[in-house]
């Protein structure tokens, strides 16, 4: 790793989530009102879904675009089956848990997906403007597999209807507002984005810092009062967005995406998803426990991807590309 | 003196995302509303949880006031709920004024 | 074993507008205080309410704990407020500790 | 109506409107947390009302403010008559409800006030600043008409004192932060304000997209519970606003007011609260049905408003002034 | 019919900086659980209190369930407590689905 | 004083507070949300803590930091005596709110110090960045001084142990995030500051208003359902803050301090906490009365620092300095 990856650590973005996991650690009292925290998600989402739309308005649609989609579909789709064997055969979990915890693995996480934009983007290799709406795509095929797997073909188990189940992973808070702040971004474009850029850009970083102090916070308390993560999973949560984030960018590279894309490919395929999927997971499969999907995705996963793993893939898709080379 | 009436009063902890379900069988019990209340945290056999609106893993309570054989009924209508969901349910009766709305 | 005494808890539910009136009562019913908590949603006889809070025509509850004669004293006070805001007032017993104060 | 007409449609604070209306529509779950929303509107209120103070600070006072005052007042007052007729006679409602409903659309709404603004300053027609004094003194005179008619004179109803009964109409919280952030803005002036202007001006078409999205949310989720309101109140809160807009920008520029400050006295006039009168509504006239006049004023004469009503203001007080052969 | 159990449920007002000393008896008296609910403003002997978050002084409400020796062993054992902070504690009997988790 | 005073007063910052004072006062029901409140007080806290840190990270660390550290953490130990003499024998309390009364006085306000900087810097005396670590330092020992006093040396009163209320004074949020966003400063410096100061430098005044126009209403309210404070106690509320600001001012010129670093060391002397010393109180005293302790701090001490103390002690330092003379 070189200079910029040094660079990552002396970012307030990242120090803030360090300041939230020490905090905890020391068992301060430090915390933010919930209804900030959802505010600032929100925020988030809104933002990284219009910049991501007025950027597609910009470069228009081309074959890249389809190709990343079709990847993260794909890959959304396919995950939660490696997962799933690892989880049931190293894991020792049940069937339910490991198709549970699979489906976090093949879904996204947003903040690390816009944590990794900011990076990419301080290492001089924005990814497309494209990829929030890759992001969003990617977030529900993952649900589906695992249910399936949790469930077997067919049986429908002790939750919903599966059309109510549908309905509520398609019109989920997250993808609808990421989709619709993406479509606002390509209607409005970047002269109706300047009006509100000193809302949505300006503030963005800052807003981040604190959102990341926040789940610092949380993932770290979350650790320390979880009793059924065994050092198994504790591995899993490690080695899957591992092997995900090598496949994932390796294979938007051989498709022919830019290093920064390939990049956020990869980092969407290693992040774990801790919003949307635990919330499906509990209409739909209520028997599983959240104490492990939400410890794995949120408090081992998530920070490793974080600290760790954005500046890894972040190395391999510049190795892989030889984008290194050329000036930032 | 102001005369009142006795009927239960019902407090289910639920899910946020899972209040729909309990309000749903509070209609079909034909009981003439609910009310819903935050919850901050809690503890119970699954650990602790807190802080978890931004993953929507939140509670909340549900409470509903209704004659004694409605309340039953709802009881009964909701008890699969409680079992896979971990719901928690308390009733108990109260002294209601104008009785006739419940 | 420690002593615990029978007094009657109230609870209101009003608009968190005309919540002065309630706690208002309460004084004058010479009670010892007033707890005020949070509500988020409902649905009565005029269908459903939520997140209020920008139309300030959200609700809250009011609770208070006070012997018997002051409970029937506050109830009879605000009767009318129950009926031409549609106010929701349930009570019941329970037991406190250091009965002394309320 | 021109390209300006359509530019509106592609501006992020409509299209966030619209997309909080569609995602009520799809029964998505996405919702702003009360706290946030409240905290928005308290901080666009403080906005609004400071850069209004600082414009007057910069213009000073002529007999155009007072004129605009005037006439605000005066419509504030009068316009309950014609609403109330309108709902007891066509409307079927009975006196009680007719007069609750009557104060909503004599007085005012300070986000299509606030939007109304935005759009105007797009279309290059900006207001005089002393118009959010004019919003401010129009909200109360209509509470005071329409509880008149609803209890007929000299009677008072189940509610409370009239002495209360003004004060909270005096003093609510919209009132006294308007007026008070108004002063603020006179006293501090740009040089002041220059400090602040980071948070409260560029910031603030942002918080606005943020709060149509809920305010999108909010009325569309009401109109699908609704039960109380009938095609003939539903006609009515439509009727009412273009009325009512009309004469408030034909006496505007019969007046002599500016093209931007007219339209902008059409938007009051057209406005129906929700915020304001229906909290009073509540306190004063307690028997009246929120059902009715909260539906009527917030799903539907607001998003009219929003969507359409504000566009054919704009472009009836061009006509008149003539001010759109200029350049704009 | 389904069946229901008789348990005691507690609720008490507290510091929400005391909380922790509030849970850790509960889970002394080695009660299965406990639940948080948040408190907007109240009155008491010490004078009205109300958006005291930011200074750090506001209260919320711990409720548990409970059968009831652990019940009056938990009461027993924050008596101290309630003196001291001046807590406020009540408790009622109501009946709970699935009483084997209490 | 001269027109810099003045201009204090036409400052949107001062304005907002007068604003929330006027609100309570005249009964409005005006109310920033508590999540609202609670957010923006954290906010300001990462915020002044990041901007010292920078600032330190610019500067370096020389002998006038030390100089600050020590004489601040002195003052916040045996403030707290000066302060318990004049509250048992003049004020007429008990040992033990006197106790917890000093308490108060020896330690910070955070939100006294951050609008005294903006102050400063509007008069061009900028005070070193170092002194937000002064801050942080001084928030600590006068509670220690203030528990001595209270229960006698030895005993431990009806509280939690010694070794609980240390971890909750030396972690407490404000502390935690103080030092934290101040160490992130001087770790990311002025170029990490870069990517984030729309956020944290930009808004600040902004979000400053709105807090004090909270802070303002919240005072008002307080003292106008007061009953434990007498006149007595009432005097020392400004008496105390007056003494401990020149005494403050006056050692920090003596040292050698800088103009605007010795008046802020003489607000951080002058100020009363309200926030993180009432609640170790309540954890460590809880028989004492919070009806005094954050009345008299919050109510009348807090004010009277913002509106006139600050002022004074601005121009006092200025005075002793002779800094008054060459422009600003
Ligand atoms: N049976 C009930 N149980 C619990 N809450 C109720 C009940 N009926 C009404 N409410 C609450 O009281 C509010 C006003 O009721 P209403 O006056 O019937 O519209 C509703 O919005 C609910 O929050
Ligand atoms: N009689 C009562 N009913 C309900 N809540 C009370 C009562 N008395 C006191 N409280 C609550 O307990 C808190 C502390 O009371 P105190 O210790 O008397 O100041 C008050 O702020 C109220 O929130
Ligand atoms: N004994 C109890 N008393 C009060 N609340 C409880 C109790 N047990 C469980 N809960 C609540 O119910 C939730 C779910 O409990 P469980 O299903 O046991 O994990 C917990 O997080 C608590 O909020
Ligand atoms: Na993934
Ligand atoms: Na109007
Ligand atoms: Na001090």
């Amino acid at each position: 790793m070189d200079a910029s990856a040094l660079q990552t650590f002396t970012s307030p973005v990242i120090l803030f989530f360090v300041l939230g996991i020490l905090a905890a650690f020391a068992r301060s009292d430090l915390a933010i009102p919930e209804a900030i925290a959802k505010g600032m998600s929100l925020y988030l989402m809104a933002a990284i879904g219009m910049k991501g739309g007025v950027a597609v308005s910009e470069s228009g649609i081309d074959a890249n675009v389809l190709t990343a989609l079709g990847l993260g579909i794909a890959a959304s789709f396919v995950m939660p089956f490696f997962a799933y064997a690892l989880l049931k055969g190293f894991g020792k979990l049940d069937r339910l848990n490991a198709g549970a915890v699979a489906a976090h693995y093949g879904s996204v996480s947003v903040v690390t997906f816009v944590t990794a934009v900011e990076i990419l983007e301080i290492q001089g290799k924005p990814p497309g403007g494209y990829m929030v709406a890759v992001m969003a795509a990617m977030e529900t095929p993952a649900i589906l597999t695992g249910l399936m797997l949790a469930r077997g073909l067919g049986s429908k188990g002790g939750g919903q209807s599966t059309g109510e189940m549908l309905h509520e992973v398609f019109f989920n808070s997250s993808v609808v507002l990421l989709l619709g702040a993406f479509a606002i971004g390509i209607v409005s474009g970047a002269q109706g984005f300047a009006e509100v850029s000193p809302f949505f850009q300006a503030g963005f970083k800052g807003v981040l810092c604190i959102f990341l102090l926040d789940m610092g916070l949380i993932a770290a308390r979350r650790i320390m009062d979880a009793r059924a993560v065994t050092w198994r999973l504790a591995a899993i949560a490690i080695a899957v967005p591992l092997v995900n984030g090598v496949i994932g960018t390796s294979a938007a590279v051989a498709l022919g995406l830019d290093v920064g894309s390939a990049a956020a490919l990869g980092v969407l395929c290693a992040s774990a998803s801790y919003i949307a999927v635990p919330a499906a997971m509990r209409l739909a499969l209520p028997e599983a426990d959240p104490g492990i999907y939400l410890t794995m995705s949120l408090s081992i996963t998530f920070p490793f991807n974080i600290l760790i793993n954005i500046g890894l893939i972040s190395a391999l898709a510049t190795a892989l590309t030889g984008a290194g080379a050329g000036p930032p | 003196m102001i005369e009142t009436v006795i009927r239960k009063r019902i407090e289910i902890l639920t899910d946020s995302a899972l209040v729909k379900r309990v309000t749903d069988a509070i209609d079909r019990a034909e009981i003439t509303g609910w009310t819903v209340t935050p919850v901050s945290s809690g503890k119970g056999r699954e650990g602790k949880w807190r802080e978890e609106r931004v993953m929507g893993t939140d509670k909340v309570f549900v409470l509903t006031i209704a004659p004694q054989d409605k309340a039953m009924a709802l009881a009964e209508d909701i008890a699969p709920l409680l079992t896979t969901h971990g719901f928690l349910l308390t009733m108990w009766d109260v002294e209601v004024i104008r009785g006739e709305r419940f």
